[in-house]
């Protein structure tokens, strides 16, 4: 068997795959919560792309980045959370689409 | 002493006064306001006295560096053109104030707007400095568009919103043009821009940016003055304004058209203007009559009188574009005899209006028994309008036509039917309105009271000043007009033709500086 | 600079501080709110003089690159640079912070002890703009990008009783956060590609174009586009603008002014110090991209506003159109800073005071906010329909008014750069922008309300009048002598 | 003393001033006296100068008053020669004897002294016209007395068929105005100036036959339009609307003879082109017979001598075409002599029989006003050209100018001559059904003598009627001497021996005494001729030639503005109105898109940022 030697590009890759279904799940889904779990999905291919290239390149900027984005997708949930739950508490679904009044 | 700083601050300043007047005495605002329109008035005339013959055409010149980078400076100088359009703005203003006695709601408001006006309009005619020139020629749509929409007839958001737009479009083309000119003149000095418009005089623009930089301002000129197909806005914002408001469209905006074209067009773009001068000519011509055919059937006596100035800015522009000295000279003694005849009709169609409240011309009939002094000043601002020799109209319409003639011979000569047409819708709509037995409505109609006869008297007495002496007013203009002609001939290949040579040619009217037809 | 001194972030300790000493102020002084809010106007007040410190600081011994004192690693990339640039932009936010306080202070007057909260989150919110201008690191300026966002979905949803401001706080929380995703997403790829975090510093970004043509750009310029993407969110540029009309109808009028302005400032400063600052060598892939999207900006916005009847949707539209002539500034380059600072700052007074005479009139909570709601406000209250007109005639460009310099500026910059047909479509939709803004102002003028209310009927609060007051002072001041304005910016170009 | 010849022009200027502007103050008499007083005494002012040049020994000068328009070089300058000089003294002797008349006559009018304002800014115009020194200064005088003919045919304007007949007659005039503006254009730019003595110095040797004729033929359309020649003659009828005194001094004594006055001036010019010559003479010829025919259908007092008018105006503007230029100048003025008489005495006939115009109620007021009736007797006789009468020596002339000349012009002579007939026809039927047979008054005329004022100014005119013509007999050609320097250089009619002169004036006696017998015994009858049904209805009306123009001219031209104004509205306004709505649908159309729903806001933000990603990556040549 030959051994593949995984390269940092595959992780790129895996990362972008993820960072694809990501945006994928916001678009289809209906449900705020999924919608906003498809973005967390993105924030951490992100994270994967930073560790990986800062390992990559030996530079401590990458790993010390993820740190940065890990803090503030943590802060992210914790209001985003709260506006959805106050949000749809008084509605029957969490379905985004429910709320249409402004337009136009 | 900036003299002219001061002429442009004068207005301001006098819109802050009244600014300040009490809100409890509001009949303060009224006399107040007249007095503070004279004072740019008195600067005027000073401004008249000390213009000197002898001296180069463009004196008080003052220059006040703003921005060194982007070479924008307050340039202010006045010529033999601008002095008199100046002169018409400092006369027209006063009168246009006084005959606004009927306004009786936000007076306060509406005074300011019209000295805030004034003052816009006196800075496009001084501003030597692009920028300068384009910030005052559009902040004047400001004052006008609420002077219409606030205190104009029945349909006047629709003319208020419509004059706007057409004219926004219009400085809109102007304002990229001046940029890129703008530009071409920063590379001449070397900064990043400069907007002086003696650089831009100095300068030789290759032919092609010539012609895009001629439509940028021509469109913007065009639609001001108004030329033929960018007319249609003139006689909805002239129906629906105030009598003030109608009075200062018709005097002195569309001056500002024809003026920006004489300044900029043909000074700046010397060769453009020769290849495009027989399209504008051909279209102010299709104005002089198309003009004078829809004013015939105007059921509103002021629409009639709106579409006379079309007719009459379409003489200004055959002048212009034929490119000799005397049919320049004869554009601009129009300009200030157009502003003057056309003021008056639109005064006094005011002062009929504040009694009858209709423009209709159905409604009137047998006028001239019931207000004879109304009838017969409306008879002499008619035949005024019309060309009447001895009055100012004849003048600038006689030297406008005699001049044109050499360069296009044919155009001149259907021009000159305008004149047939003109006193065919003068004359129809007075017949209609002040012969004839007296309209049961209209008795007891008072005849004008001694402040509107004020108001008319300075009008009448500069109209017949104008018509049997114009030699002061033109042996200043003279110089300036000289100057575009020269400006002309040394840039492009155009020779102006000499008066006087063709006396033998083949066919009557085979003669133009392209040797066809007119 | 041996000692790390705190000058480079006075900015933010001095908000910081505040919203600390606003929080134990606020549980001592319950509901009194006239206690705690002076408090928070002189926080912004101080912060606008830490800027000003910062500027003549700069301007003494030269701006630096700080947090790189010798012993850290990071002299490489440095977190936080103190420059012109940055000093003006700390000006700037901070005054117009402390007018948006003015004039949201209705607003969190009634809304009694959550009104601290809310000036808590205006305090942290304006700290992280002034983060994104003042960082030159990617990642820090994701970090400032997302602290004010979260701070402002929180103010976007701060009258949860109303049903759009539920609706207004989700939708900018879901298509904010997604933004922010892809920006981060273009940093990471932007540091795969050059290997390097920061604009400046030894091993910057710029150092990295500097020395080496790039052969195989194609992660480089993928991270550039997502980060233009993640920016042009924020600053609401088509066809990414989507978010803000619906936000700023749903929020409270009293907190749309901080939100409306301070993102648009720090967004293009951000957006300024990232491209041009960074990759302006490559300067002829990412300008004509914004070249299109400036066009597409005007044209959306403009026509959009044109058919709008809600004021607050009227005027976020007129900032998509804003956005478009700010971002024809910055496609000019360096030539165009200038005019897109003047253009920044007036325009953010000038959509302060719009929204806060909004909130006059139809009250500072959310709610509709009709056209028909401002008729014959000249007579129900003559000054607030005058400075409103002022502001109009500000936005719309017309001379005298402080948004014609700017535009006209930004246009002589674009033109120079080439981008002629960029001047025709501003030229073209500033007469559509005019039609809209006459709109409003015939609107207030128009005398067909009986005047039965009785003249000047309409009671404005101190502190909101003195917001629109400041607001059309700056518009009309700066309109008709901008020239020291202009100079004073001019030195703000440090690169 | 010539150079006081500006006040003959400034007196009744001044006058109509006084009258205009304190006209009320002054009241009825008073101010017709200032009027009568204004007009006499530039005549006095005007007659020395005159009768220098009748005695040979003064020369023709001109007076610089100011320089009016610099850039065209044209001067406010008065010309003094023979021909204005005897132009003046008409203007202002029969011009004086009217503003007497015109007392009496106007006597009761409400706007009585603004009336004599406006005959005394006529006099001051038509003055302008005669002495002006240059063509532009010719054209204020040709506008001005356009004006107060405008001014004088309505001066009863709430009758709306006399303001209609005003505006008809200036706008009539104003299209002869054109030929005469786009005359002065082509003069300026051979020229380069409009001052007579230049043009008429150089013309023979610089211009062309082709630019004579053009000149020429634009002068005539003027003088056309002022004459009322054809085509341009339909608003002299039309123009009896205004007060008789008004008919008699504009529209038979001066104004209408400014076209011949300035083809006359402008001889140098038409001798250079002699195709117009030929034009001019056969359109003379032509209206002369026209108007003449219809002349003789007429009922209406005033229309008969309107269209003699025209038919005498016929006569001398074929004299001018001819080339007979003093004939012409001479028929002028005797007839502006017994045609102002005419137009008197028919106004003190309607002022008899207060204010009765049709000639079928008149009749034997032979014994009733005997004044009017010798008087008016004298001008029938002088116009039918009966032998001592200045008429006979007048029109003779110019049709013995016609006839020397030979050729095709025999053609016009012999029209000369039946208009001859005719004149002598219609003028004796007028005479005839006025003052002999039974009267045919209706129930409350009661006829009477006019006043003195009247009756003084008619017999002066008659005695000029009857002597006049002395002046200028075949045998001593003394007018002619007396106009000789205004028309140096211009060849005489040649060919013209005694015999053919005597021979050719006992052929036009002969012809006017056939033309009297027959229409006296026509209507020397108790029982008059029924006049009416087929011929003479259409006679009467004028042979439909006005409403000819109104179907043809008006009506189109009204329709055509109709047309421009609705094109106005529907095309250009459709236009800008097309693009303010294409705008404001591209802003409808957008509406949708901005649906509502987060998640569509999210797919358009991800399909934007992937097309940003691309265009990005294929802009930088990436991958």
């Amino acid at each position: 068997m030959i051994a593949l030697a995984v390269t940092t590009s595959w992780y790129m890759m895996l990362a972008a795959a993820l960072f694809s279904i990501g945006v994928a799940g916001v678009l289809m889904r209906r449900n705020a919560l999924v919608m906003f779990m498809s973005i967390e999905l993105m924030l951490n291919s992100v994270n994967l792309t930073f560790v990986a290239v800062g390992s990559d390149l030996g530079l401590i900027e990458g790993h010390v980045a993820a740190l940065f984005v890990i803090v503030v997708a943590a802060a992210e949930v914790t209001v985003g959370l709260a506006i959805i739950v106050a949000v749809f508490r008084k509605r029957a679904s969490a379905d985004a689409d429910q709320l249409a009044e402004l337009r136009g | 002493m900036p003299v002219l700083t001061i002429l442009i601050a004068l207005p301001f300043v006098g819109a802050a006064i009244i600014g300040l007047l009490p809100r409890r005495r509001p009949e303060v605002v009224f006399p107040v306001a007249i007095g503070v329109s004279v004072a740019p008035l008195a600067v005027a005339i000073y401004l008249l006295a000390e213009y000197s013959l002898d001296g180069t055409t463009f004196q008080f010149f003052e220059n006040y560096v703003l921005s060194e980078r982007f070479g924008i400076a307050w340039e202010l100088a006045i010529d033999g053109i601008s002095l008199f359009m100046v002169v018409l703005t400092a006369v027209l203003f006063p009168l246009a104030i006084a005959a606004s006695a009927s306004v009786r709601d936000k007076l306060k408001t509406y005074m300011i707007l019209m000295l805030v006006l004034e003052g816009a309009v006196l800075g496009v005619f001084l501003a030597l400095d692009l920028l300068v020139f384009f910030a005052f020629f559009e902040i004047v749509l400001i004052p006008m568009y609420l002077l219409i929409s606030m205190w104009g007839s029945d349909r006047r958001a629709y003319a208020a919103l419509k004059f706007v737009v057409f004219t926004a479009i219009g400085s809109a083309f102007l304002l990229v043009g001046i940029i890129v000119l703008g530009i071409l003149a920063g590379d001449a000095v070397g900064a990043t821009s400069s907007f002086d418009w003696r650089v831009m005089l100095s300068m030789d623009i290759s032919e092609s940016t010539q012609m895009w930089l001629f439509a940028g301002f021509g469109i913007a000129f065009a639609i001001k003055v108004p030329l033929f197909p960018f007319h249609t806005w003139l006689p909805d914002a002239h129906t629906e304004a105030p009598t003030a408001g109608s009075v200062i469209l018709a005097g002195v905006l569309l001056k500002m058209g024809a003026y920006g074209l004489l300044r900029f067009n043909l000074s700046l773009f010397p060769d453009a203007s020769v290849d495009l001068a027989p399209v504008l000519a051909v279209l102010g011509v299709i104005g002089i009559i198309y003009g004078a055919a829809a004013a015939i059937v105007q059921p509103d006596i002021k629409r009639l009188v709106a579409y006379s100035s079309v007719s009459h800015m379409g003489f200004i522009i055959l002048g212009i574009f034929a490119f000799t000295s005397q049919s320049l000279q004869g554009s601009v003694f129009q300009m200030i005899s157009h502003g003057l005849t056309t003021g008056a009709l639109f005064l006094l169609i005011g002062m009929i209006y504040d009694r009858t409240h209709t423009r209709a011309i159905s409604d009137y009939g047998g006028l001239a028994k019931q207000m004879p002094v109304y009838a017969g000043i409306f008879l002499f601002s008619a035949f005024a309008s019309a060309g009447l020799p001895g009055l100012s109209g004849f003048v600038g319409e006689f030297t406008i036509l005699v001049g044109s003639y050499l360069t296009l011979p044919v155009l001149t000569i259907i021009a000159g039917l305008g004149v047939i047409l003109a006193a065919v819708y003068l004359l129809w709509a007075y017949e209609r309105v002040f012969t004839g037995p007296l309209n049961p409505k209209l008795e007891g109609l008072k005849d004008l009271s001694f402040r509107e006869l004020a108001i008319m008297v300075p009008l009448v007495v500069l109209i017949i000043g104008l018509g049997v002496y114009p030699k002061p007013v033109m042996d200043r203009i003279q110089p300036s007009v000289e100057q575009i002609i020269d400006r002309l001939e040394g840039a492009s290949d155009y020779q102006v033709p000499e008066f006087g040579r063709l006396t033998d040619v083949e066919s009557v009217v085979g003669v133009g500086h392209e040797g066809g037809g007119g | 600079m041996e000692s790390a001194s705190l000058l480079p972030v006075a900015f933010e300790v001095a908000l910081l501080v505040g919203a600390l000493l606003l929080l134990l102020v606020a549980v001592v002084a319950e509901r009194k709110a006239s206690v705690w809010g002076p408090l928070v106007g002189v926080t912004f007040l101080l912060s606008a003089v830490a800027g000003l410190w910062q500027w003549m600081d700069v301007a003494d011994n030269g701006g630096g690159l700080f947090f790189s004192s010798q012993n850290f690693a990071i002299v490489r990339s440095p977190m936080v640079v103190m420059d012109e640039f940055s000093a003006l932009a700390a000006m700037v936010l901070g005054t117009v912070g402390f007018v948006s306080f003015l004039g949201s202070w209705d607003l969190q007057s009634r809304l009694g002890k959550r009104g601290v909260e809310f000036s808590v989150l205006m305090l942290l919110g304006v700290a992280g703009l002034h983060m994104m201008t003042a960082s030159p690191n990617l990642v820090v300026i994701f970090v400032g990008l997302e602290t004010a966002s979260i701070a402002f979905y929180i103010l976007a949803g701060f009258t949860r009783k109303t049903r759009e401001s539920d609706e207004s706080a989700l939708k900018y929380f879901l298509l904010g956060s997604l933004a922010s995703a892809l920006f981060l997403y273009g940093t990471a790829l932007t540091f795969a590609a050059t290997g390097s975090l920061s604009i400046y510093g030894a091993n910057s970004i710029r150092n990295f174009f500097a020395d080496q043509i790039v052969t195989d750009p194609g992660i480089l310029l993928v991270g550039l586009a997502l980060m233009l993407v993640g920016l042009m969110f924020k600053t609401s540029a088509a066809p990414f603008h989507q978010w803000a009309p619906d936000v700023y109808q749903g929020a409270p009028s009293g907190a749309v002014g901080l939100m409306a302005a301070g993102v648009k400032v720090a967004g293009f400063a951000a957006l300024a110090r990232i491209f041009m600052g960074g990759m302006i060598s490559q300067v002829d892939i990412w300008a004509p991209i914004l070249a299109v999207v400036a066009a597409l900006s005007m044209i959306v916005g403009t026509v959009m506003a044109l058919v709008q009847d809600d004021v607050k949707r009227l005027l976020a539209y007129s900032g998509v159109a804003h956005a478009g002539y700010l971002l024809a500034a910055i496609v000019a380059g360096p030539e165009g800073l200038e005019a897109l600072w003047f253009y920044l700052a007036t325009y953010a007074f000038m959509i302060v005071g719009a929204f806060t005479v909004v909130s006059i009139v139809n009250g500072p909570g959310a709610g509709p906010t009709p056209i028909s709601s401002l008729k014959g406000l000249a007579s129900r209250s003559s000054e607030t329909a005058w400075l409103m007109a002022i502001i109009m005639l500000g936005m719309s460009g017309m001379p005298f008014f402080a948004g014609f310099v700017g535009k006209v500026l930004a246009f002589v910059a674009v033109e120079e750069a080439g981008y002629l047909w960029l001047v025709v479509v501003g030229a073209l939709t500033t007469v559509i922008g005019l039609v809209f803004y006459l709109r409003v102002v015939i609107t207030m003028f128009s005398s067909e309300t009986d005047d039965s209310a009785g003249v000047d009927s309409l009671e404005v609060s101190i502190t909101s009048r003195f917001a629109v007051v400041i607001a059309a002072a700056v518009t009309l001041t700066f309109g008709v002598l901008p020239w020291p304005l202009l100079d004073f910016v001019r030195s703000a170009i440090p690169f | 003393m010539t150079d006081l010849i500006w006040l003959v022009v400034a007196i009744p200027l001044v006058g109509a001033a006084v009258n205009l502007f304190l006209g009320k103050r002054i009241g009825e008499p008073l101010s017709g006296w200032i009027g009568f007083g204004a007009v006499a005494a530039s005549f006095l002012i005007a007659v020395e100068p005159m009768l220098g040049f009748f005695a040979g020994d003064s020369e023709p000068s001109t007076h610089f008053l100011f320089s009016w328009i610099p850039v065209l070089g044209v001067n406010a300058e008065l010309l003094w020669d023979p021909l204005s000089a005897l132009l003046t003294m008409i203007v202002t002797g029969v011009g004086a004897l009217i503003h007497l008349y015109s007392i009496g006559y106007m006597h009761g009018d409400e706007r009585f002294p603004r009336f004599f304002s406006y005959l005394n800014l006529f006099i001051a115009s038509m003055l302008i016209l005669v002495l002006a020194a240059n063509y532009a200064v010719m054209f204020v005088g040709w506008e001005l007395v356009g004006l107060s003919s405008y001014l004088l045919i309505s001066f009863w304007f709430t009758k709306p068929t006399a303001a209609a007949a005003g505006k008809k007659a200036f706008i009539v005039n104003r299209i002869g105005d054109w030929g005469f503006l786009v005359a002065m254009m082509l003069i300026f730019a051979a020229f380069g100036t409009f001052d007579f003595d230049i043009i008429f110095g150089t013309a023979p040797g610089v211009l062309s036959v082709t630019m004579a004729t053009a000149i020429t033929l634009l002068l005539f359309v003027a003088a056309a339009g002022k004459s009322a020649q054809l085509p341009l003659y339909i608003w002299l009828p039309d123009a009896m609307e205004g007060p008789t005194p008004v008919s008699a001094l504009i529209h038979a004594a001066t104004m209408v003879t400014a076209g011949v006055f300035m083809m006359a001036r402008s001889a140098v010019l038409f001798e250079l082109a002699p195709v117009s010559g030929g034009i001019v003479a056969t359109i003379g010829a032509a209206t002369a017979l026209l108007a003449a025919v219809i002349a003789v259908s007429q009922r209406d007092i005033k229309r008969v001598l309107a269209y003699s008018t025209i038919s005498q105006l016929g006569y001398m503007v074929l004299g001018v075409g001819v080339g007979a230029y003093t004939a012409g100048v001479f028929h002028l003025t005797t007839h502006a002599f017994f045609k102002a008489l005419l137009f008197l005495g028919a106004g003190s006939v309607i002022h008899a029989m207060s204010g009765e115009q049709d000639m079928a109620k008149m009749g034997g007021l032979r014994k009733k006003m005997p004044i009017t009736f010798f008087t008016m007797g004298a001008a029938w006789l002088a116009i039918s050209g009966i032998f001592p009468f200045s008429g006979f020596w007048s029109k003779d002339e110019i049709l013995a100018a016609t006839f020397a000349q030979g050729g095709a012009w025999y053609l016009l002579w012999g029209i000369g001559i039946v208009v001859a007939v005719l004149t002598a026809f219609y003028m004796t039927r007028l005479f005839v059904l006025t003052f002999l047979g039974k009267p045919r008054w209706d129930a409350d005329a009661h006829p009477h003598e006019s006043p003195a004022s009247m009756t003084i100014p008619l017999i002066v005119l008659g005695a000029f009627t009857v002597s006049f013509g002395l002046v200028n007999t075949p045998f001593r050609l003394s007018f002619e001497h007396f106009l000789e320097p205004s028309f140096h250089g211009i060849p005489h009619v040649e060919g013209l021996t005694n015999v053919l002169i005597t021979s050719l004036a006992s052929v036009t006696l002969v012809v006017a005494i056939a033309g009297i017998v027959v229409a006296w015994r026509r209507y020397r009858v108790d029982e008059l001729p029924v006049e009416v049904g087929g011929w003479w209805d259409r006679a009467l009306v004028g042979f439909g030639v006005d409403d000819l123009y109104g179907r043809w001219i008006v009506a189109p031209g009204r329709r055509a503005s109709e047309l421009a104004s609705r094109a106005d509205a529907v095309v250009l306004d459709g236009a800008a109105h097309g693009i303010a709505t294409g705008v404001r649908s591209a802003g409808e159309a957008l509406k949708p898109v901005q649906s509502g729903r987060v998640r569509t806001y999210a797919g358009i933000l991800a399909v934007a940022a992937v097309a940003l990603v691309v265009v990005t990556v294929l802009v930088g040549g990436g991958f």
